[in-house]
């Protein structure tokens, strides 16, 4: 007692033993089912791709830390790293380095530290990334490469087109879901992730697995990644159910493109995303209701990115619309 | 053209300042409160419409008739501030009080060039009636008006966040503008 | 020609009647802004800083238009000569003040006052005075959390790393008076700013009985009253075991420095003495600053 | 208290102290309307200069001969007519132009650079102070639009003016010379231009 | 299902370290040091001079106005000194010193009262015995039990309620109260139902105190109107709005007291205390205070003095351990710091915590990621990150909008925070801006 | 800034005492507080009438020219004031245009829904006393 | 900076607003007399400029003898521009449309020889994903149409069993520009049999 002078501080002089360093790397572990199937099916361009984003935004994020904001850099805290992977997940795997580089940029560069750096941006970074990078480069962006030799039991279905896109495509021009029935994958692949996408969306048993991770370490609540998805499929269902031969069935569009991905991991984004139970399920809503509509009626076969930050740039609304109900405010005195 | 057609463009789609590009101005200036901004889009709708409707006669049936076509900036834009000029004397008139509520609830209500522009590209839809040049400036308001709240809204939360210096402002509004308008590409196609 | 006619006829009628209308506007909505409050708004620093007790110039401007007498309105960061300005352009009569400058009056650094406690939390002294008394065993002290640095918008103030102390930068202090409403101490005072910005003062705020004092920081004021003696002005009083120096009658003489057993009275800028008596710490007070980022 | 400039820092002043692009934010519209190509920026910029140029002329020629209460209609009617003939005159000459530029020509006349020099300058000066000042504004206008959009259309498309300095096949940052990337550009390019300006000072 | 308040709250380990041991008596303290500031309200008016003999339970500083209290002499001894000495607020404050007398019979230990539980006073009398023998709220807040006794006319009150919560980590000392002293607490009870008229008492227990629960179920006489209540255990239930809630399912209106929905609160040892005072005519001069903490050789529960110096405590324990970083009055979630061991115990201190080093060091805080986890903890349903930042920014108006002064302080919110974000530091300097005790400024 | 109130259901604005005659004052608000640093307000707007005036009649302590003030007024009395100004009176355009379209000519629709406006001011004139009770400002001196 | 203005009368106001209109509308009036035939001529020339890309010379005037139909599936009507050199047709060119563009509609002209085969083809309005879709504009797309005859080259994307190869990465904008030259196609073929001997009396 001596030596060290005591400490006096104010109270709570407990704290839990959760940090939000831990939340962060919780989500890097839930991810890494989804990666191992990812290298699995592509091989090594999807080990470059993730190497070359989580690189290059753990990079960016030490730069312009030190050089622009000069500050003290918080690389350990893990935000950067999940904005790598989260990039690279949602990039075709092969992407040509120096855009995987450019995502990357406008990720950290603008979409998170023009705003502040961490818990300050209103959009997901991640997703700002992609969709700059979808918008910029359409042709490599929607090239999705082949598996890699005799992986799978249906390497056809694996090569080119994404399941939403050959949907869109033959939808757009008079083919039925039955006609369309051969080239879609068997539910069976769209869960192991033998179809064909982007790097991190493959295979929705490995994505659900970590989200059951993350549900069960309590870094994520239930309300997004189930509400998101049951809207969706009671919004398909409703088409599916009124013409099924124009409109896919829930099922394909629960498991196919980005939905799990979104719905568990970037949706989730605790920074971009209500701070309350009622406002994220307003918020989850939003998302399910706009990913479906472009999904069904927009140009884009794939919508839940845009969904995402559309409903980001919702969420100061619904904060301030969505507030918890103070204790004592609606007064409900029932004296005998 | 179909009336669906016309409001999803006009709100989501092509959204006037979004991706049209039109007041920028106000959207960038006077957006600080969400309770303003929602009073506002509600002065904006009406001043677009009411604009619409007068310069939409003037045009259908004075200037082309004339072969005065040409005069079209000029007129529209006088015409333009002088309605709005007579919008607020009458309310002065008829309701002071009212009149002065509204003073103080809303700073201004710019005639900027959302309202001109509006007014011109409403002559320029697809077999354009008078009905769908009106239901178009009251789309295109709506458009204004979510946009305009929307960017409200991330304006009173960004006050709480550490800006990076340089980019207090207008920078950041300017970014903000830019991502919103990114996400909303994502309703390319809808009509 | 027929077009050239019709252009004529139609611009000129809306012409007119645009005018018309105009008119009519500007008989109902004439503004009455009195353009003194402009006028007046010029001729102020425009550093909004709030100094004057109004939230910014324009509004100060306004009231100084709106006073009838405003002889108890003064912008320090302008000083004299704005309100030399203000006097001429509104007529009205001004005070005149005499300069001030912000002088810190604690010299506690960590050398002569220890650390009994280490206090974690939000590094505000506002925030931690809510607390308790602070690391040291001095409860009237700095605590050196630089509220006070913080509330400083001319860069006028800065921690000194060595000491834990803030530090006026005398020439760039505009006497906003900031500062002194930031601190929960009361530990800075403006005093009178003279030419060479000479300066005595008592750099001690400890309430308490010598012993105690002289206990938590070996540089306290104990109360011992051998400088009400030394002073020839009788500008020295003690009240609750403290020396003050009141600066009215202070000429300035530095008799009561060398006296005072505990070196808690500070002089600033004077020439060195020819009998060098234990030098004053030079810590606060001082003018000649390395430039240095705030803390 | 305060010196009158003389005629160099009212001109200079347009270009960098009082930039109406990136200090002062005017006519944000056609600012990021029309600036896909740097092309477009000059053109909108020489067009904008025209009308402030005219108007400032014509106001200051005008000004004693204006009762204060028409001030603003008359203004407007003096600057909605070189609007106008800007119109024609481009359609007729360079069609090419007036179908970019497009609803933007119009709008020039809402330009608030145009009525603010009117009201704030070339209503209270002589005609070569106002000649001045409108050079130097519209000038500082058509350079900053210029700029930004030889910014968008090298990132965007990879060339300058129409000549592409890259090949055919290659891959630019189309995003550029969408609407968002308008927005992007523009805020990074003022957040540069003002720690220039700075450093300069 | 266990009652429990419905919005927010945390559950810490527990600690209670001390729930089996019995309250110890420890001898007299040679000195004792009396603030004349223990209570919240007025600080009351010392009436002694230095060299006086006081005798014990004599007044020796008045109560200073209607929101104040009179203190008495816990010891008998002479008055050596008045003087300034750090109490719990951390700053000097005016305190009594008595060097207590050894050989005054008076000093020797009390002997056990025998129960009396028969009432005689009458309403009026009870209620200016609990004003004149100094009662203010044990619970914490130290509120003079007499103020918040006094119902005025225009006001119903329908039930009196026990706060026997504790649902502060570590703290023992009501768990050992409502043990050993069971009849004197229902007594108490009947007490202040006889004094304010009401025919309902509830005694609100969490479930932790499962033997307390079943031997007051035992000792309850039938048809009394007093009610035990086991429930669940959860921070902060021993707050009197969650309290309320938990147990009546009313809720206190925002800027309300609990007597706005007919019930007052109290806490045990205050009832023992009126016990005492009621029927043995004893002042407020002593309480049980819980001394505990992971390092020290023999944590326990005393019956102390008030104005016994925590080093007295301390020592009684076995001596502050190598390893103290931070010693604390009160519980850990609620309780304030202390600078040194001189501090005396007041009628607000209920426990002395001792923190080693893996419990004393706050995290490093970083930025808020918005995870909403202060916001789904708070009691209150306020949204804590939200007025951190507004008290940052300066925005004390909007802070004030957003229900700031609401805040009860329970530290929930600081607790949960996976940023180690400060806060309750905040929310509090905001409170005292908007209180306006504070200058503006950050 | 703009608040100051501890109370979040009004809306203050500030502005200065224009004018005075007997117990009604004239206060001229000062532009929006997000206009004032805006720096091109000066130069804004097409048609704007430049300083708002607001009459009140005055309770509390004498005022004096010039002298800055603070405006009241409940927020959810502008939100109403903005309806029965612009948002009925749209909505009434609207209504007329679409029925009138039915069987008019387009331009005569056009008109109709015009001069619609007349008789709806007329009556919003009719109830001046109704507005005069429900949108009543208040004044502060701030401190 | 004081300047003298007229004082505000309704007389003085109403007389300044005046003149001031009367000499906009004079100068307006005028130089919209000046420019009245450039910009004619300028609107003239972009069509006659789109014609001359996709036919050959010509020396009658194909605007004015145009002839617009209605066609079914197309909601505005086509047109269909004979070029004639010395009353000779040397080729006609087409108007063709698609909705299915990957951002809707697609517009080309399309030039044909007299023997109906393409001779070349500009792309009137579309809104494709520049970079991608916009390539359609670009040579090295075009030039696999010309001289080629429809009746024998399947204008079908390869992917759908035809003969055009699509831009890489839009397949669906290449649909579209199919689509519309198989349309300007057939509104030809339609308008030819109309023509039995390929030529006209002057
Ligand atoms: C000014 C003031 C007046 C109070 N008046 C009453 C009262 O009339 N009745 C009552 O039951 N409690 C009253 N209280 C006490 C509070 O209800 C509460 O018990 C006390 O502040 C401590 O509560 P806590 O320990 O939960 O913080 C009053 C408190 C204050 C600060
Ligand atoms: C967060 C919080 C926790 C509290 N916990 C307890 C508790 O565990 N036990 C208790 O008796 N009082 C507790 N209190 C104090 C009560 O709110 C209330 O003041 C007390 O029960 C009133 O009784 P008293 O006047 O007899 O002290 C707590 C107060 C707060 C704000
Ligand atoms: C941002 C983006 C823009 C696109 N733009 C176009 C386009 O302009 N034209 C097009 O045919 N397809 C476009 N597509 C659709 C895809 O490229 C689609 O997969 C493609 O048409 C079919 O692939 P393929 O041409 O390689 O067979 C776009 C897709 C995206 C994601
Ligand atoms: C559950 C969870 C989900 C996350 N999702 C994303 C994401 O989608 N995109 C991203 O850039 N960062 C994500 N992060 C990391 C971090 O929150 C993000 O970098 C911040 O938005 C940066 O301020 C996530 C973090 C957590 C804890
Ligand atoms: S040091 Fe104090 S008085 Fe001087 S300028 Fe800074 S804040 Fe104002
Ligand atoms: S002088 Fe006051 S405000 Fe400044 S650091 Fe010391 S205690 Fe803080
Ligand atoms: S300390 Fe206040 S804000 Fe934090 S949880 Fe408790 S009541 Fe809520
Ligand atoms: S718990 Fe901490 S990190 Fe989470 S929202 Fe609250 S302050 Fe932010
Ligand atoms: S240029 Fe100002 S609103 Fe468009």
């Amino acid at each position: 007692m001596e030596s060290q002078p005591i400490i006096v501080s104010a109270s709570p002089h407990v704290h839990s033993d959760r940090t939000s360093k831990r939340l962060m790397y919780d989500v890097v572990i839930a991810l890494i089912p989804a990666f191992l199937v990812s290298v699995y099916v592509f091989g090594i361009p999807a080990l470059i791709t993730t190497t070359t984003a989580v690189v290059s935004c753990l990079l960016f994020e030490y730069l312009i830390q030190k050089y622009l904001m000069k500050t003290e850099t918080t690389l350990g805290d893990g935000s950067a790293l999940i904005t790598g992977i989260l990039l690279a997940f949602n990039l075709p795997a092969g992407l040509p380095v120096w855009m995987v580089i450019a995502g990357s940029l406008v990720a950290i560069g603008i979409a998170k530290w023009s705003f502040g750096g961490l818990g300050f941006n209103v959009f997901n970074p991640a997703l700002v990334g992609r969709v700059f990078l979808l918008i910029s480069f359409p042709v490599q962006m929607t090239l999705w490469p082949m598996a890699a030799e005799g992986v799978g039991p249906n390497v056809d279905a694996v090569a080119g087109a994404t399941t939403l896109g050959i949907l869109k495509e033959g939808l757009q021009f008079g083919e039925t879901m039955s006609t369309l029935a051969p080239r879609i994958p068997s539910g069976m692949d769209m869960l192991l992730g033998f179809t064909s996408g982007s790097l991190g969306e493959m295979s929705a048993l490995a994505l659900l697995a970590g989200g059951g991770y993350l549900l069960a370490r309590r870094v994520i609540s239930w309300h997004i990644p189930v509400v998101v998805l049951a809207t969706m499929a009671l919004m398909t269902g409703i088409f599916w159910a009124v013409d099924p031969e124009h409109y896919a069935n829930p099922l394909i569009h629960l498991l196919s493109g980005g939905a799990i991905l979104g719905a568990f991991y970037m949706a989730t984004d605790l920074v971009t995303s209500p701070v309350t139970r009622k406002g994220m399920v307003v918020f989850a809503i939003g998302i399910g209701v706009l990913t479906v509509v472009i999904r069904l009626f927009g140009s884009y076969p794939e919508g839940i990115s845009f969904a995402i930050l559309i409903m980001n740039a919702f969420v100061p609304l619904i904060n301030r619309y969505f507030k918890p109900r103070r204790f004592g405010s609606r007064i409900k005195a029932k004296i005998v | 053209m179909e009336y669906w057609v016309i409001l999803i463009s006009a709100v989501f789609v092509n959204n006037i300042v979004l991706s049209q590009f039109l007041g920028i101005c106000p959207f960038l200036g006077v957006s600080g409160k969400v309770s303003t901004s929602v009073g506002m889009s509600g002065a904006v709708l009406f001043v677009m419409t009411i604009a619409t409707t007068v310069t939409y006669l003037l045009h259908q049936y004075l200037l082309l008739p004339l072969g005065l076509d040409y005069l079209r900036t000029i007129t529209f834009i006088l015409v333009i501030a002088a309605l709005v000029q007579m919008v607020e004397i009458v309310l002065k008139k008829v309701s002071p009080p009212l009149y002065q509520a509204l003073g103080v609830f809303l700073p201004l209500i710019t005639t900027n060039c959302a309202v001109l522009g509006v007014a011109i590209l409403a002559l320029g839809l697809v077999d354009a009636s008078l009905l769908k040049a009106v239901f178009f400036a009251f789309s295109s308001s709506l458009g204004f008006a979510l946009a305009l709240i929307l960017f409200a809204s991330i304006r009173e939360y960004l006050e709480l966040a550490n800006l990076p210096e340089g980019m207090k402002g207008v920078p950041i509004n300017l970014l903000v503008a830019g991502i919103l308008s990114l996400a909303f590409l994502g309703f390319a196609g809808l009509v | 020609m027929d077009s050239i006619l019709n252009s004529v006829i139609l611009l000129t009628l809306l012409g007119v009647v645009a005018g018309l209308v105009l008119y009519v506007v500007s008989k109902k909505f004439h503004v009455h802004e009195n353009p003194l409050i402009a006028q007046v708004e010029e001729l102020l620093p425009g550093a909004n800083c709030a100094g004057c007790g109004s939230p910014g110039c324009r509004s100060f401007a306004e009231k100084l238009v709106g006073s009838e007498d405003i002889s108890d309105l003064f912008c320090p960061v302008g000083g004299n000569e704005v309100m030399k300005w203000v006097s001429e352009a509104l007529g009205k009569e001004v005070a005149e003040k005499d300069p001030t400058v912000a002088v810190v009056r604690c010299q506690g650094s960590c050398e002569v006052r220890p650390k009994t406690s280490e206090y974690q939390g939000p590094r505000s002294c506002a925030i931690s005075a809510l607390i308790y008394s602070g690391e040291t065993d001095c409860q009237y002290g700095c605590l050196g959390d630089g509220d006070c640095v913080a509330a400083c918008s001319f860069d006028a103030m800065y921690m000194d790393e060595a000491t834990g102390l803030p530090v006026v930068i005398t020439d760039k202090c505009t006497s906003c008076g900031m500062c002194v409403t930031a601190c929960p101490r009361d530990i800075i005072e403006m005093r009178p700013k003279n030419k060479r910005d000479l300066k005595v003062y008592v750099g001690c705020l400890n309430e308490e009985k010598g012993g105690l004092a002289k206990k938590a920081c070996s540089v306290a004021c104990i109360g011992c009253s051998k400088c009400i003696d030394a002073c020839p002005k009788d500008a020295i009083t003690i009240e609750n075991n403290l020396a003050y120096i009141d600066p009215e009658y202070c000429t300035l003489c530095r008799k009561c420095v060398p006296v005072c057993p505990t070196h808690s009275i500070i002089e600033t800028n004077f020439p060195p003495r020819k009998v060098k008596v234990a030098p004053a710490p030079d810590t606060a007070g001082s003018v000649t600053v390395k430039p240095q980022s705030d803390a | 208290m305060k010196q009158t400039p003389g005629p160099k820092e009212n001109f200079l002043k347009g270009i960098i102290k009082e930039n109406p692009v990136f200090v002062m934010l005017l006519g944000m519209c056609p600012t990021l309307g029309v600036t896909s190509s740097a092309y477009n920026g000059l053109g909108m910029g020489v067009a904008t200069l025209f009308v402030l140029l005219m108007s400032n002329v014509v106001v200051s020629l005008i000004k004693t001969q204006i009762p204060a209460k028409v001030r603003i209609p008359a203004f407007i009617v003096v600057i909605a007519s070189f609007v106008t003939i800007v119109e024609m005159v481009l359609e007729a000459f360079i069609p090419f132009l007036y179908e970019q530029l497009g609803i933007f020509i119009p709008l020039i006349v809402v330009n608030c650079l145009i009525l603010g020099r009117a009201e704030a300058f070339a209503s209270k000066n002589n005609l070569p102070a106002s000649v001045i000042d409108a050079l130097g504004m519209g000038i500082g206008f058509t350079l900053a639009l210029t700029v930004l959009g030889a910014t968008r259309e090298v990132l965007g498309n990879g060339s300058l003016f129409g000549f592409r300095f890259v090949p055919e096949d290659a891959n630019t940052f189309i995003l550029f010379i969408l609407p968002p990337g308008a927005f992007i550009a523009l805020s990074y390019l003022a957040i540069a231009f003002n720690r220039l300006t700075r450093k300069v000072a | 299902m266990l009652k429990t308040f419905p919005k927010g709250g945390i559950h810490p380990p527990e600690n209670k370290l001390t729930s089996g041991q019995p309250i110890r008596r420890m001898g007299i303290p040679k000195t004792v040091y009396v603030p004349i500031a223990q209570h919240i309200g007025i600080p009351a008016e010392i009436i002694v001079e230095r060299k006086d003999k006081v005798t014990i339970g004599q007044v020796i500083a008045r109560s200073g106005g209607y929101v104040s209290s009179n203190i008495h002499a816990p010891v008998a001894g002479t008055v050596t000194k008045l003087d300034m000495i750090v109490d719990t607020s951390g700053y000097k404050k005016q305190c009594i010193v008595i060097r207590t007398d050894e050989k005054d019979p008076a000093n020797a230990e009390v002997p056990e009262w025998p129960l009396k539980s028969e009432i005689t006073l009458s309403p009026e009398e009870i209620l200016q015995r609990i004003s004149d023998y100094g009662i203010v709220g044990l619970g914490g807040a130290t509120f003079p039990a007499h103020v918040k006794l006094h119902i005025k006319k225009d006001q119903h009150l329908d039930c009196l309620i026990v706060n026997g919560v504790e649902c502060e980590p570590y703290l023992t000392a009501d768990h050992r109260l409502m043990l050993e002293k069971t009849d004197e607490i229902l007594v108490g009870i009947r007490i202040l139902m006889h004094a304010l008229g009401v025919g309902r008492a509830i005694i609100g227990i969490e479930n932790n105190k499962r033997d307390a629960i079943e031997r007051f179920r035992e000792r309850c006489p039938k048809g009394s109107g007093i009610q035990i209540a086991a429930l669940q255990v959860k921070y902060p239930q021993g707050g009197e709005k969650q309290l309320v809630r938990a147990l009546l399912g009313r809720e206190v209106p925002k800027n309300g007291l609990p007597l706005d929905v007919g019930v007052v609160v109290h806490n045990v040892g205050t009832i023992f205390a009126i016990y005492q005072a009621v029927q043995h005519n004893r002042p407020l001069m002593e309480r049980v205070v819980t001394v505990t903490g992971k390092h020290l050789q023999a944590p326990s529960n005393f019956w102390a003095r008030i104005g016994t110096p925590i080093a007295d405590l301390l020592e009684a324990v076995g001596g502050v351990p190598e390893a103290t970083r931070k010693i604390v009055s009160g519980g850990p979630m609620m309780g304030k710091a202390l600078k040194s061991t001189d501090v005396p115990v007041t009628k607000g201190t209920s426990g002395i915590l001792v923190i080693g080093e893996e419990e004393a060091s706050r995290g490093e805080p970083r930025n808020c990621i918005r995870c909403g986890e202060c916001v789904s903890v708070c009691p209150m349903g306020l949204e804590p990150h939200l007025l951190m930042n507004l008290t940052e920014k300066g925005m004390y108006s909007h802070a004030s909008n957003e229900d700031i002064l609401t805040c009860i302080e329970c530290g929930s919110c600081s607790y949960v925070c996976p940023s180690h974000r400060p806060l309750l530091d905040y929310i509090r300097f905001g409170k005292s801006v908007v209180k306006g005790l504070t200058p503006k400024t950050a | 800034m703009g608040h100051s109130s501890t109370d979040q259901q009004v809306y203050i604005h500030q502005g200065v005492v224009s004018e005075i005659s007997g117990t009604t004052i004239k206060v001229t608000l000062d532009a929006d507080v997000h206009c004032e640093s805006c720096r091109a307000k000066a130069l804004c707007g097409v048609a704007e009438s430049g300083g708002k005036e607001v009459e009140i009649t005055a309770a509390g302590g004498p005022y004096r020219l010039h002298e800055p003030v603070e405006v009241i007024l409940r927020k959810d009395l502008g939100q109403q004031a903005v309806f029965w100004a612009y948002l009925l009176p749209f909505l009434l355009m609207l209504a007329t245009l679409l029925t009138t379209s039915l069987f008019l000519e387009e331009w005569a629709a056009g008109a109709a829904s015009l001069f619609i406006l007349i008789p709806y001011y007329f009556l919003v004139s009719r109830f001046g006393n109704y507005f005069k009770k429900t949108f009543r400002i208040s004044l502060l001196k701030p401190d | 900076m004081t300047v003298k203005k007229k004082a505000s009368s309704l007389f003085n106001m109403v007389f300044a607003l005046f003149a001031i209109t009367l000499i906009a509308g004079i100068s307006l009036g005028y130089v919209n007399e000046l420019t009245l035939e450039p910009k004619a001529r300028a609107r003239l020339e972009r069509k006659v400029n789109a014609l001359k890309n996709v036919l050959p010379a010509f020396t009658n005037s194909p605007v004015d003898e145009a002839v617009r139909l209605s066609w079914e599936g197309a909601p505005d009507s086509l047109e269909f521009y004979p070029a004639m050199q010395d009353s000779t047709l040397v080729g006609v060119a087409v108007t063709g449309g698609s909705e299915k563009g990957y951002n809707g509609t697609v517009r080309l002209l399309v030039g044909f020889n007299p023997d109906g085969s393409i001779r070349n083809i500009a792309v009137l309005e579309q809104k494709e994903t520049p970079g991608l879709g916009t390539k359609m504009k670009g040579e090295a797309f075009l030039k696999q149409f010309r001289e080629k005859d429809p009746a024998t080259f399947d204008l079908r994307v390869r992917k759908d069993g035809g003969q055009v190869d699509a831009l890489a990465g839009a397949t669906i904008s290449t649909r579209a520009f199919a689509e519309a030259v198989q349309q300007a196609y057939e509104v030809y073929r339609s308008q030819m049999e109309g023509r039995p001997n390929q030529t006209r009396k002057p």
